[in-house]
């Protein structure tokens, strides 16, 4: 089991290997090209399989650049 | 397309976010867009805020819950604490009224515009909860999922 | 930095996703690095993935149940369904072992191996309940902050 660990660890596919920034940055862009194409808002889903990073992991990236809690007023200081 | 998720949290501050969060990744099974998503985000925000400094007045220690609801219609959010209550909620739905001379009184007003339907009720002592709804239009989607 | 989350959803696909960013969020709030919190949502996606698909079969209308907690010492995780159990538990730990000969039977495996404590409990007929710890251990935050 000791191997299987560090095999997992040395080769875990899973492992997210973009940074959010990365994600968030390229979501946008992925979106203002849709917007371009088809002339409407694309939807999540449609950005996150041309991005062909899960969903939530688009909408997390996202939140996770965007800084204020509230758009006219951070509610903590 | 139908799910629901129920969660509760502690009325800490950093919360707002995971709230948020949660809802996103809820609100991003529906057809709806990046921006349809970031006022979905305010919405929630607002009102787990106002459970948290409103509700709890600050007290890290109250449950605050949050329901998430799709459908074919949209996304249904309910938060709810179980705080002070508010004792006139047509006066704290004004736009610019707080009970805090500090704050700028809009939550209330976000809510309402950036959602397609806004309920409020409370007891003084109990507690107070929202429900908000947002439906997904995103061009024939909605009518599409709907047949 | 002491913090609770509960969570319930239904046991669509579709909600792991939800599961593993509420977890990312809350686990934000603690010193742990983005490689630590990819290690957690992976032991997190297991967890809920088998309460999904071993627990309830791949039936959708089964609540799932996921708490997280954080405290000093680090990230406390319990996922709970209330599906099928799972009838030798030591059995179901061993790597590669799956009642499914299309799994890869490593499910466990990734959760022991990214936490750093696992504990399953599980009765037939009544469901499963998996609790696993993760320590914050960046660079002294840990024993600064049990100060
Ligand atoms: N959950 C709540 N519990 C108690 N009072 C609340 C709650 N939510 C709102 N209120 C009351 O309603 C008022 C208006 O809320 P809002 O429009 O969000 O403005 P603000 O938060 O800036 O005061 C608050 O000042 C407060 O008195
Ligand atoms: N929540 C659960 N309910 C019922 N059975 C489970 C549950 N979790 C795991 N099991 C059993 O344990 C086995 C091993 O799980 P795991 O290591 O995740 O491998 P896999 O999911 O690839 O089969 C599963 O094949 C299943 O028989
Ligand atoms: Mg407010
Ligand atoms: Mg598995």
């Amino acid at each position: 089991i000791g191997e299987i660990r560090r095999y997992l660890r040395d080769n875990n596919p899973i492992r997210v290997s973009r940074s959010l920034r990365d994600i968030a940055y390229k979501a946008l862009q992925v979106r203002d090209g849709l917007v371009h194409r088809y002339s409407k808002e694309p939807t999540i889903s449609e950005i996150a399989e041309e991005l062909s990073v899960p969903r939530e992991e688009v909408l997390y990236a996202l939140d996770a650049i965007q800084e204020p809690v509230s758009l006219f007023e951070p509610i903590y200081h | 397309m139908k799910n629901t998720m129920q969660m509760r949290f502690l009325s800490v501050p950093d919360n707002v976010g995971l709230a948020r969060v949660a809802i996103a990744a809820l609100a991003g099974q529906a057809p709806f867009s990046l921006s349809d998503i970031d006022e979905i985000k305010v919405a929630v925000s607002e009102a787990v805020s106002n459970a948290i400094i409103h509700g709890y007045k600050g007290k890290p220690d109250g449950w605050v819950e949050l329901t998430g609801t799709l459908d074919k219609l949209g996304l249904t959010i309910v938060v709810e604490d179980f705080g002070v209550g508010i004792a006139d909620i047509e006066q704290a739905r004004q736009p610019s009224f707080s009970s805090d001379p500090e704050r700028m009184g809009l939550g209330f007003v976000f809510m309402e515009s950036f959602m397609h339907g806004l309920h409020v009720e409370s007891t003084v002592g109990k507690g107070t909860r929202v429900e908000m709804q947002r439906f997904a239009t995103i061009q024939g989607e909605l009518s599409r999922d709907a047949q």
